[in-house]
Order: C-alpha cells, then sequence, then structure tokens
C-alpha cells in the first residue's frame, strides 16, 4: 500500500526585492517533483546541498505549503489543508532535524520535549503521557529512563540528543517521519548506531520514512529506494542497488563517482563534471543539467526531459536515454 | 547594489524620516490646548502684526491646510520670528547649529578615536590588569551623569587650578579690542578645552566597550588564525585583521546613540554656557519662545538624521558586503 | 629521518571545570614528500596537534611536555618571533573552515600578497605575477583574484584558502578537514587538486580529517587517533587490509560505503569518553570488547608491531 | 522546579562575576537609603521634609552637622532627606520606564521578528524613526508646550521612546530563534503561533529581557535627572537631578561640595550599578563574549 504518494510537487520562494513590492522572480526550490512510498518503506532523498531536499522534507509534513501538486496521505490529500483538519492530520507525521543542539529547547527538559506532542494534541492524562514518554524513551534505547526524564539538552551528548528527538517524534506513535539529515551532525561510531536504530524501528513500528541525505553512502544503508535530486527535480529513482549499480542519469552517474571510497587499494573512476549548479532562480525551459552534462545535445536545451521507465521501479529524466 | 545606489536609497529614507518627525511636531504643537497662534504670536505684538502673522502661518484656515502652510514654511525655513530676540528664528539658528557642530564633531572624532584605540588594545590584552583598570574606568565614565561631570571639571580645572574658563565660547573683552586671528583662535579654543573633555570623557568609554566587546568576538574569527599562521606581526594582525573588522560595530552603534548623545550634549551645553542649540532649546523653552523652540528641536533632529545617515554610508563603505 | 618528528606531545587545556587532557604521549613522524593522514573523531585531539606544529593553540592551551622537532629544531623551545618567520615560509596551513578563514573585507589577492609580503622581499609585480600563477595551479580565473570572498562560492573559497598556503613554497603543509564543508563533487575536485598539486609540487602533507574514506583516498600513511592518543599508525595499504587495534576495526566498520556488498554494520558500543576525566589505562578500554583488567590498570605502549605499523594495545592480534 | 533550574545556573555564574557582585552591592545600597526615606522624615516632618521642610535655626546652605549630617541647601533643608528620597524617586522613575519601554521593545521584536513581512517592515521603520528622535530636546519641548511638568508624563514619554534598542536585539533574536529545529519541530506536533511565541521563544527571550531592562534603567534615571537638571521635572518632587540644579542655580556650586558631590554621585552610581547588573548579565547571556 502507498502510505504518501506525491505528484508535481512544487515550492516556488518570491525573491524578496525591496521594501513593499514583491519581485516578479521566483526561487524553484521544487520544481514538480513525483515519488511514492510504500507503507513500512525507507525511501532516500539525496542530492547536493542546494538541490531542493529539505524543502520536500519540509513540504511532505506541511512546514511548508506547497504552490502546487498533491501529497496524499493515506490516500488523503494534505497539500492545501489548513487549521483544525491539519492539525489532525499531524498526530500521522512526524520529522527529524539534522542538528542534535538546535532540535531541542534549551529550556525544556526531556520529559517536557519529549510530551509535547501528546499535550499538543490533548492526548491522555498527565500520568498516561508520562507512560508513553518512559516507553518512547525505552523504545530509542534510552533506558532506565528515570534518569534522563528530568535532564536539559546541555547535560546530554549529541548521540542522546538525537535520540530524545526520536523519541519525541515517535511518541505519538506516526505513520511517516521525514528526515532531515538526522545523522550528519553526529560523530562516525554514534552515527552508526542512530542509523541502526531508525533501521529497527521501522521494522518494529513499521513505519514509512522519507531520509533527507547528501551523503549517498548513508542513503545506501538507509534506504529500500533512493531518488536524486538536481535543482528542484527528481532526475533518478529507483531501488538502492539498482541504482547505485545501475545508474542511467549523467548526474547520478557522476554524483556516485566523486564518492570517496574507504579502501586506499581500491581505484575508482572519476567521472568530473564542468562548471557549477546554475540558480534555481526562474531556470530557463530544458534540462537542468544540460549546462554541465557530458551528453549534451541541442534538445536537451529546449525541452524538459520526461520520466523514462528503465525498468519496473526505476525512472529516469534524461532524453539520451532510451528505454 | 553600488555604494551610490545606497546612499540614494539612504538618502529618500531620511526624507522621509524627516517628514514623519515634521509631522509629530506639528500634531504635538496642534495638541495643546487653546489657540495654535499663540506659539508663533508674541503677547506683545500689535493685533496688525498679529494678524499678519496669522496669515504669513495660515492659522486662520483649515487643519490640514494649516498642516500645508507648515511643511512648506519648514521646507523653506521660516519659522517666524522669534519672541524673545525678536529676530528671525533661521538667523538665529544657524548661528546656534554652527558653534554645536564644532563642539559635537571634535567631540565625536576624539572620543571614537581614543576610545576604539583603548578598546582594541585591551581586547588584545584580554584578561590583563590593563584590561580590567580600562574597563572599570569606561564602565565608570559612561554612567557619569554628564552635567555632573561638567561641574567636577569646571571645579577642578577653573576653580582650583584656574586653568581655563569657566564657560562661554568665547572671552568678549578679548573680541572687543580687534583681536588679531591667532588671539582669536588661541581664545577659541582656551574656552572649547573643558567642554570638548566633558564631551570626550562621556563618550570614549561607550565606544571603548563596544570596541572591546567586538574585538574579543572577531579574535575568535578563522581569519584571525589564518593572519597569524601566516607569520604577520601581532599588531598587524590586531590593526590590520581584528580591528579593521570590529570596527563595524562600533560604526552600527554610533549612528544608534547619535540621538542620545544630542541629550548629552544639551546638559554640556547648559554646564558650559556654551552657545549652541542645545542649550538654546533649554533656554527658549524656559523663556516660551515657542516659534525657536519648535524651531531648534526640528534642527536638532534634522542634525540627528544627517550624522545617521552619514555613519551609515561609512559603514557601507567599510563592509563589501553590504548589498542591501 | 623525518621532516617533523613529535615525541611525546602532551597538551592540556585549562577550562573552568578542571584540565582537558586533550593530548597525551603522541608520537610520529613525517618523512620528507609523504602525506600523511590523521583521522579521528571530533574532540580526540586531531586539530589540536596541527596547531600545535604552528604554535596557534589557543591561550588556555598548554603543551605540558614533548617535542615537535622540524628540521632537526625543536618548534617548542622556539620564541615567538623564531615561529613568525617558520609560519607559512615553513610551515602553512588550510583551514578547516575556508568560509571563514578569508578575511571579508579585503580582497583575496591582497590577503595572499600579505603572506608573501611578510616573509619574501620582492617587487609588487612579481608577487602579483605569482599569485596568479597560483590561481592557475588551483584552477580559478586568476582574474578573479581582485574579488572579495563574498562574492566567491564554497569550492572557490577553498580553492584560493590552497593558493594561499602555497604562497611562500612552505616545505610542510598541515591541511585540517579541507573539504569538510563542501559538497560531495566539488570535495571530490578539491582532493584530487590537492593530490596533483602534491604530487607536482613533491610536498610533505599533514591532512587531518574524520572521514575515514577520504584520508583513504589521499595519504600514504595513517594515524588513528582516539581520546587524545594516537592508537595506530602505518602505511595506508597494511592499515586497511589488517587493522590491528580495535578501534581502528571498529571506525573501520562504522562507515557505509557505496561499494561492494551492502552489510549491516554494527557500531562501537558507548560514546567518547570526557577528557576532564579519561578512562584509566588504555582510553578505550570501556567500549572495547577485548578488554582485559590490565587494560583498565596501565596505558598500552605505543610499539612498532611489524615494520612501520605501530600500535598501542596490550593485546595485538 | 523548570525555572528554579534554569535560574540558579544563570546565578551562580552571576555571582561568580565581581562586576556583578559590586553592581548588586550598589543596588542594595539605594534600595535601603529608599526604605531609610520615610524614616529619616518621620522625625520631624517640619524640619526634615524634603520639600517643605525647614530648620529655623538654620540660614542660608550650611555644612554637615549633627543634625544635618549633609549639611542644608540655600533654603535650610535638610540635604540626606533629599538625597534619600531622591533614591526612592529613581527608582520608581527607573525600574517604571525599565519595565515599560522593555515591554514594548520586547513585544514588538517578538511581534516583527515572528510574523515578518509588512507587519515587520512597518514596525522596524517605526522603530528606526523612533531611535532618531533626540529624546532629551524632545522632552524638554513637551515640557514647554504643556507647561505642567509631571512626572508621570515624563516616565510615560520615556517609556514611549526607550524600547527602541530592546526592539531591535530581540527581534533579530527572535529571527534566529524562529529557524531553530525545535520550533519547526513543535509545529510539525500542531503547536499554535501563541505557544510557540509563549513556550518556546519567550523563555529564551527572557534573559535578553532582563539585559536591556537595566539598560532601560540606566537611560530612564540619567535622562530624568538631566530634565531636573534642566529645571524641567516634575517640581512637587525632590529628585537628585532636582538638587544639583538647586545647587548650579543658588550659585553654590563651588562653595559648597557637601551639596555638589552627594546628588550628582548617587545619580552616577545607581546607573552603574544597574549597568554594571546588566553588564555582567551580558557575558552570561551572550557567551561568544567568554573566553573560550
Amino acid at each position: 500500500m502507498k502510505l504518501i504518494e506525491v505528484t508535481d510537487l512544487k515550492k516556488y520562494f518570491p525573491v524578496r526585492k525591496g521594501i513593499f513590492s514583491k519581485s516578479d522572480k521566483y526561487v524553484h526550490a521544487v520544481d514538480g517533483i513525483n515519488f511514492s512510498v510504500e507503507e513500512g518503506k525507507i525511501l532516500g532523498l539525496a542530492g547536493e546541498s542546494g538541490c531542493g531536499k529539505t524543502t520536500v522534507s519540509k513540504l511532505l509534513v506541511r512546514l511548508l505549503e506547497p504552490t502546487n501538486g498533491k501529497i496524499l496521505l493515506e490516500g488523503e490529500d494534505i497539500a492545501h489543508k489548513k487549521g483544525k483538519k491539519l492539525k489532525e492530520f499531524r498526530k500521522k507525521m512526524q520529522m527529524i532535524f539534522q542538528d542534535p543542539y538546535g532540535s531541542l529547547n534549551p529550556r525544556f527538559t526531556v520529559m517536557d520535549t519529549v510530551a509535547e506532542p501528546l499535550i499538543i494534541q490533548g492526548i491522555g492524562t498527565p500520568e498516561e503521557r508520562e507512560d508513553a514518554v518512559a516507553k518512547a524513551l525505552d523504545i530509542v534505547g534510552l533506558k532506565s529512563p528515570e534518569e534522563f526524564l528530568f535532564r536539559y539538552p546541555h547535560e546530554l551528548s549529541g548521540g542522546q540528543r538525537q535520540r530524545v528527538a526520536i523519541a519525541r517524534a515517535l511518541v505519538i506513535e506516526p505513520k511517516f517521519v521525514a528526515a532531515d539529515e538526522p545523522v550528519s551532525m553526529l560523530d562516525v561510531s554514534i552515527r552508526l548506531g542512530v542509523m541502526n536504530l531508525m533501521l529497527e524501528l521501522r521494522d518494529r513500528l513499521n513505519l514509512t520514512i522519507v531520509f533527507v541525505t547528501h551523503d549517498l553512502a548513508c542513503a545506501r544503508y538507509m534506504s529500500d529506494e533512493i531518488a536524486i535530486m538536481y535543482l528542484g527535480e527528481i532526475v533518478e529513482i529507483a531501488p538502492t542497488e539498482e541504482l547505485i549499480n545501475n545508474p542511467k542519469h549523467p548526474y547520478t552517474k557522476a554524483l556516485l563517482s566523486s564518492v570517496p571510497i574507504p579502501d586506499p587499494s581500491e581505484k575508482r573512476k572519476r567521472i568530473e563534471v564542468k562548471g557549477r549548479v546554475s540558480t534555481p532562480i526562474d531556470p530557463p525551459h530544458g534540462c537542468r543539467f544540460a549546462p554541465r552534462c557530458p551528453h549534451v545535445t541541442a534538445k536537451c536545451k529546449k525541452k524538459d526531459p520526461h520520466n523514462v521507465r528503465v525498468s519496473d521501479k526505476h525512472l529516469v529524466a534524461c532524453h539520451s536515454f532510451k528505454s | 547594489m553600488s555604494l551610490r545606489r545606497y546612499t540614494v536609497m539612504r538618502f529618500i529614507q531620511l526624507l522621509v524620516t524627516f517628514f514623519i518627525v515634521m509631522t509629530l511636531i506639528f500634531i504635538l504643537f496642534r495638541l495643546m490646548p487653546g489657540d495654535p497662534g499663540v506659539f508663533l504670536i508674541s503677547p506683545k505684538m500689535s493685533e496688525a502684526a498679529k494678524e499678519t502673522i496669522r496669515e504669513q502661518f495660515g492659522l486662520t484656515k483649515s487643519i490640514p491646510e494649516q498642516y500645508i502652510f507648515f511643511i512648506k514654511n519648514t521646507l523653506k525655513g521660516e519659522f517666524g520670528d522669534s519672541f524673545y530676540y525678536g529676530r528671525p528664528v533661521k538667523d538665529i539658528l544657524f548661528e546656534k547649529i554652527l558653534n554645536s557642530i564644532v563642539l559635537f564633531t571634535f567631540g565625536a572624532i576624539l572620543a571614537y578615536a581614543i576610545g576604539m584605540t583603548i578598546g582594541k588594545i585591551i581586547a588584545w590584552k584580554r584578561g590583563s590588569k590593563t584590561d580590567t583598570f580600562f574597563t572599570m574606568v569606561g564602565l565608570g565614565f559612561w554612567t557619569f551623569f554628564p552635567p555632573w561631570l561638567g561641574l567636577i571639571l569646571i571645579w577642578i580645572f577653573s576653580y582650583r587650578l584656574d586653568l581655563f574658563p569657566l564657560g562661554g565660547m568665547i572671552t568678549p573683552d578679548v573680541w572687543a579690542f580687534n583681536p588679531t586671528l591667532s588671539q582669536k583662535i588661541i581664545d577659541f579654543l582656551h574656552h572649547l578645552a573643558l567642554p570638548l573633555m566633558a564631551y570626550v570623557l562621556m563618550w570614549f568609554a561607550g565606544s571603548m566597550l563596544i570596541m572591546r566587546n567586538s574585538m574579543l568576538e572577531t579574535l575568535r574569527e578563522d581569519y584571525i588564525l589564518t593572519a597569524k599562521a601566516k607569520g604577520l606581526k601581532d599588531k598587524v594582525v590586531r590593526d590590520k585583521h581584528a580591528a579593521r573588522n570590529a570596527m563595524l560595530p562600533v560604526v552600527t552603534s554610533f549612528s544608534m546613540s547619535i540621538a542620545f548623545s544630542f541629550g548629552g550634549g544639551v546638559l554640556i551645553e547648559t554646564v558650559f554656557s556654551w552657545p549652541g542649540i542645545g542649550r538654546t532649546i533649554v533656554d527658549v523653552t524656559l523663556l516660551q519662545d515657542y516659534p525657536l523652540a519648535q524651531a531648534s528641536f526640528m534642527v536638532i533632529t534634522l542634525a540627528v538624521l544627517i550624522a545617521n545617515f552619514a555613519a551609515d554610508i561609512v559603514y557601507a563603505y567599510l563592509d563589501p558586503r553590504v548589498k542591501y | 629521518m623525518g621532516i617533523i618528528e613529535i615525541e611525546n606531545l602532551k597538551i592540556y587545556y585549562k577550562t573552568v571545570k578542571g584540565y582537558v587532557k586533550a593530548v597525551e604521549n603522541v608520537s610520529f613522524n613525517i618523512e620528507k614528500g609523504e602525506t600523511m593522514g590523521l583521522v579521528g573523531e571530533s574532540g580526540c585531539g586531531k586539530t589540536t596537534i596541527g596547531m600545535s606544529i604552528m604554535r596557534l593553540l589557543p591561550r588556555n592551551a598548554k603543551i605540558i611536555g614533548g617535542k615537535i622537532i622540524f628540521e632537526g629544531e625543536d618548534l617548542i623551545k622556539k620564541r615567538e618571533e623564531e615561529m613568525e618567520k617558520i609560519r607559512w615560509k615553513e610551515i602553512s596551513m588550510i583551514f578547516q573552515a575556508a568560509m571563514n578563514a578569508l578575511n571579508p573585507v579585503y580582497k583575496i589577492e591582497n590577503q595572499i600578497l600579505e603572506a608573501i609580503y611578510a616573509h619574501e622581499n620582492i617587487s609588487k609585480k612579481e608577487a602579483v605575477e605569482r599569485v596568479s600563477r597560483l590561481y592557475s595551479l588551483v584552477g580559478i580565473d586568476p582574474r578573479r583574484a581582485k574579488e572579495y570572498p563574498h562574492e566567491y562560492s564554497g569550492g572557490m573559497k577553498q580553492r584560493a584558502v590552497i593558493a594561499m598556503a602555497l604562497a611562500c613554497n612552505p616545505k610542510f603543509i598541515i591541511a585540517d578537514e579541507p573539504t569538510t564543508a563542501l559538497d560531495v563533487m566539488v570535495q571530490d575536485q578539491i582532493i584530487s587538486e590537492i593530490k596533483e598539486i602534491q604530487k607536482k609540487l613533491q610536498m610533505t602533507m599533514m591532512y587531518i580529517s574524520h572521514d575515514i574514506s577520504v584520508i583513504a583516498e589521499t595519504c600514504k600513511r595513517i594515524g588513528v587517533m582516539y581520546a587524545g592518543g594516537i592508537v595506530e599508525y602505518a602505511d595506508a595499504i597494511p592499515l586497511f587490509k589488517k587493522p590491528l587495534h580495535p578501534y581502528t576495526k571498529a571506525l573501520m566498520n562504522s562507515f557505509p560505503s557505496i561499494k561492494g556488498e551492502k552489510k549491516k554494520l554494527t557500531p562501537v558500543p558507548g560514546e567518547p569518553p570526557n577528557l576532564l576525566n579519561p578512562p584509566s589505562g588504555c582510553r578505550f578500554h570501556p567500549r572495547c570488547s577485548k578488554a582485559k583488567s590490565l587494560c583498565r590498570k596501565k596505558a598500552p605502549k605505543f610499539v612498532e608491531y611489524q615494520h612501520r605499523h605501530f600500535v598501542a594495545c596490550h593485546y595485538v592480534g | 522546579m523548570k525555572i528554579i533550574r534554569g535560574k540558579s545556573k544563570t546565578w551562580d555564574l552571576f555571582i561568580k562575576s565581581t562586576l556583578g557582585k559590586v553592581g548588586l552591592g550598589l543596588l542594595i545600597t539605594f534600595a535601603i537609603m529608599a526604605v531609610l526615606s520615610p524614616i529619616w522624615i518621620a522625625r520631624n516632618p517640619q524640619i526634615y521634609d524634603p520639600l517643605t521642610g525647614k530648620d529655623p535655626n538654620v540660614f542660608g546652605s550650611i555644612p554637615p552637622t549633627m543634625a544635618h549630617p549633609l549639611g542644608t541647601d540655600q533654603l535650610g533643608r535638610d540635604l540626606l532627606s533629599q538625597l534619600l528620597k531622591g533614591s526612592q524617586i529613581a527608582f520608581l522613575v527607573g525600574i517604571s520606564v525599565g519595565v515599560f519601554s522593555t515591554s514594548i521593545g520586547t513585544l514588538i521584536g517578538l511581534i516583527s521578528g515572528y510574523y515578518r513581512g509588512k507587519i515587520e517592515i512597518v514596525l522596524m521603520r517605526l522603530t528606526d524613526i523612533v531611535m532618531t528622535l533626540p529624546l532629551l530636546p524632545l522632552l524638554i519641548v513637551i515640557s514647554g508646550i504643556f507647561g505642567r511638568k509631571d512626572i508621570r508624563m515624563i516616565v510615560l514619554v520615556l517609556s514611549l521612546a526607550g524600547w527602541t534598542l530592546a526592539a531591535r536585539v530581540i527581534r533579530s533574536q527572535t529571527l534566529t530563534l524562529k529557524e531553530r529545529p525545535y520550533i519547526e519541530s513543535a509545529r510539525v506536533s500542531g503547536a499554535s503561533n501563541m505557544r510557540i511565541i509563549f513556550k518556546h521563544i519567550a523563555p529564551n527571550i527572557l534573559p535578553l529581557t532582563f539585559l536591556y531592562m537595566t539598560i532601560g534603567v540606566t537611560y530612564a534615571i540619567l535622562t530624568e535627572a538631566g530634565l531636573g537638571f534642566l529645571g524641567l521635572s516634575d517640581p512637587t518632587i525632590s529628585s537628585w537631578g532636582m538638587m544639583l540644579q538647586w545647587c548650579f542655580m543658588s550659585g553654590y556650586t563651588f562653595k559648597a561640595l557637601y551639596w555638589m558631590i552627594p546628588p550628582g554621585l548617587c545619580i552616577s552610581a545607581l546607573a552603574l550599578s544597574f549597568y554594571l547588573v546588566g553588564y555582567a548579565m551580558e557575558e552570561i547571556v551572550n557567551p561568544r563574549l567568554r573566553e573560550r
């Protein structure tokens, strides 16, 4: 069953110009993307900084309202829901953030932080909430919750903070979690622990996760499927191993070739890509990657590429690929 | 955006602000119970003269028309005649504002130069005895009550040591008998010394403390480490890299504190009988010379706005990143 | 004999809560023309070592003991004025956060010229020419030297910082996380740029990073640090083929890769220790699966277990 | 529990700072003076009332005696009474202006930082304009126009003009706090704007608010004293600024140091004590100022 399904999702931000005048220029942060995630699966959303992956995660949990498009959560469109109706849906979705230092209010105890979603949603009595908090802390591996309940964030280590943030996300038993680079600021030995925890929780609670990352190795480790973003568009989406071993889009190939390998005896073939990412402000027609693409043709500069099916679940948006 | 365009934008902002302040004053003066004419019409005038003034300032007309008259007159510099001096307000103001500008400009430049120099040195030697000493002195002077500071300076340097005159800007006796230019200058500087000292003592502390804090933050920047790693001498790192960047917040705070500084200026001018705009506004208010009081306030506001504008332009010039 | 030899280096930081024992008995040497990598998690002391070689430690840091011998002379004994001459001319640095390593209010060209003038008495024409040569070397259009840092992208700033580090032809360069803040593709370009320049100029380098894959790609010889000490020091290929220290093994097992089989990885249990009060004996013992009572009591010696392969563990192998 | 623990940490740091201790010590001294004022006057209001009292045995200003530990003014009024009463007035003016202006500033800062958009632009332009108003000249002109000099009006004008700095700083702080993930995290859970402002942002801004309150108090004390010195403060009260003015106007300035020194010293010292408390606070609130 598709838990979340996104069609033609767009988010444009106006470029702020002057005091009272809004400019007619827009940053096309997310420009018409489509994907769906099966219940209990993890989708890795990967790309370089500025490609729009964080915006997508914020759209999914409706921190932002999309400019256009549909976001179906369990079949119901939440793209433009407001007020009470949106609040109702918020019980089903949560988000985990990158910065373990910023994701907890420094003036809230662990108890306050983890219980907050329950309080906002008006779930349970104080005693029930306390039990729920203790249970959530236990799930994320903070054993003996009484030791943590009344601590402040500055009394916790980075790894513990991120676990508290995860406990908070899980306490209302959501169906869907958007995780925005949840491990990129953690040290290696802790990073793996948190990733393993998320995998384990997915299995135990049948969670559906969109895992946003710039690190393809982490994306591979975590995801069932990976979508590669470039300048607001998904250029390629496929099951993880298929994407890693059989990339079709020139950008995906270049990106994969630039990931360093933790083995000095291995020599990787680098695919050098010229130029820089162009600006997302009112991009011209045609393939966004065309100015940097080694296989660029005249068609690429004129016409937007459509998704081409490589195999059942492997889609690529490139003119040079013929199925 | 270029510096020129920024300057133009900032200048337009200045005009808008001044316009709003003018409106505010207009409202303020109309808020007062009774005939608004009292502010422009001296009780001593003849009926005919009163009538002329009413015409001239549109006081017989409706409030919106009065407003337009008011704005027009202000822009032309027509504030009527001073009740007390019996002369056009603009002639008196011109002289007074010049006297103030001399004192204010010298005072500000000296105070900021001294404050920033000491500030950067003590920040560089943070935690040392020099640092503690100057921080304490700075905190003390920063909250010194300005007129009291003036009185103490007069007591020490004029009353006890008899080094400087008690007040005023010139000695009438000297100026009455065809003095040479150098005599004039010396006499003027002699009078300028004490009020200037009061100004400097009052203000150096603020710039010093801000410079110190700003330096402490700048010193943690990576580019300071780079500068040291490049093998540059300490003094070069301190002055060329740290102080240059630390200046920026000081300039900002200068532009924000100008209005407040003018308040201190009023008190200093009063204590030292300095014939500037600050003392004028106090005197004429006590004398109920409304045209002059109103105009003085507007001139002071305009001066603040211009000083503010200048500080912002300096800032934009100092910081290549300003691109609003 | 190496170009730089570090013996029993010990550095503490004084804080309100007590002394942070940041670096404890670190010894290693780097041969001329070699690229040495220092890898470890944040707070393990790798940056402190880099900074101590430059003698640029923060004010609250103190070198308690040891020697830093550069070309036969102990840098710790040098006076500040002597160090000023050595910095950048003999040893230069590529900084961690290139974004902030450039002063925002000066044009980049002037910032490089300043370094050249501080050490060499050459004409402006020559110096400017050198800047454009450096710019070409690191792959930036030399005309852009006259711009301010905020006009550069992240990757360009990093290149400019590399150009600056090369300005005085130093004998030894310390690169402290030079690519950490960059995107993969830019990181990749910068790494290959650094490797190429290193080969071309036959430079000696120390490359500091938390990312073991970056170190694996750039360095011939690798030191693995944990909680203030080097636990293992060896040539890259043998180190990866057969790591000896339990921490090195654990660290290598903590990085997922995009190559090879996808497998479940097991993390090191626990968290890195607080160096205000480090564990007794071997600092890794509380997290080590092989720890015995000896590990708790006695710090292991750093010994050459095999040729050019040093390790600090009581139970090697 | 939460508040106490949060505060005690700040307090621990505060009490470690020498400047903070000096400031607090001075503050307590002046508070004691304010408390002693009615007791001292009540001994004999005919002699010791700061405004209407007069010692029949005294002619002109006299130096300190047993009956008048600080001497008297030219009308034979007791200077100690005036000084003690002055500390009451200074606290009253300082703290009320501090509280009012900082409340306004905090509110404007919070609103403009949180809601952004047009509200922010309007409020920040307003802040810029109010900031460029020279306050003391404004007060002088207002007191001239209205003729009636009333301490409540002075407090009102000072409050209405003195919030700008706090508003600016709190706005920029709100802007950064707003982007913190914990705020977004609360929003994902469905928290309302009110909950976010008052539960999440406001408590984190409180130390800053307190800091700007101390600055506001300092500025109010100095400005009110300035008005008093110019003879434009409320004539029905006796403030330190007015004491100094009476001294200056009666020509005793340099002849009677016992008269000239205490009020000026008190104004400066009380302003300093609030400023020191704020300064010590800032080193805690702004950890970037702390030595690493």
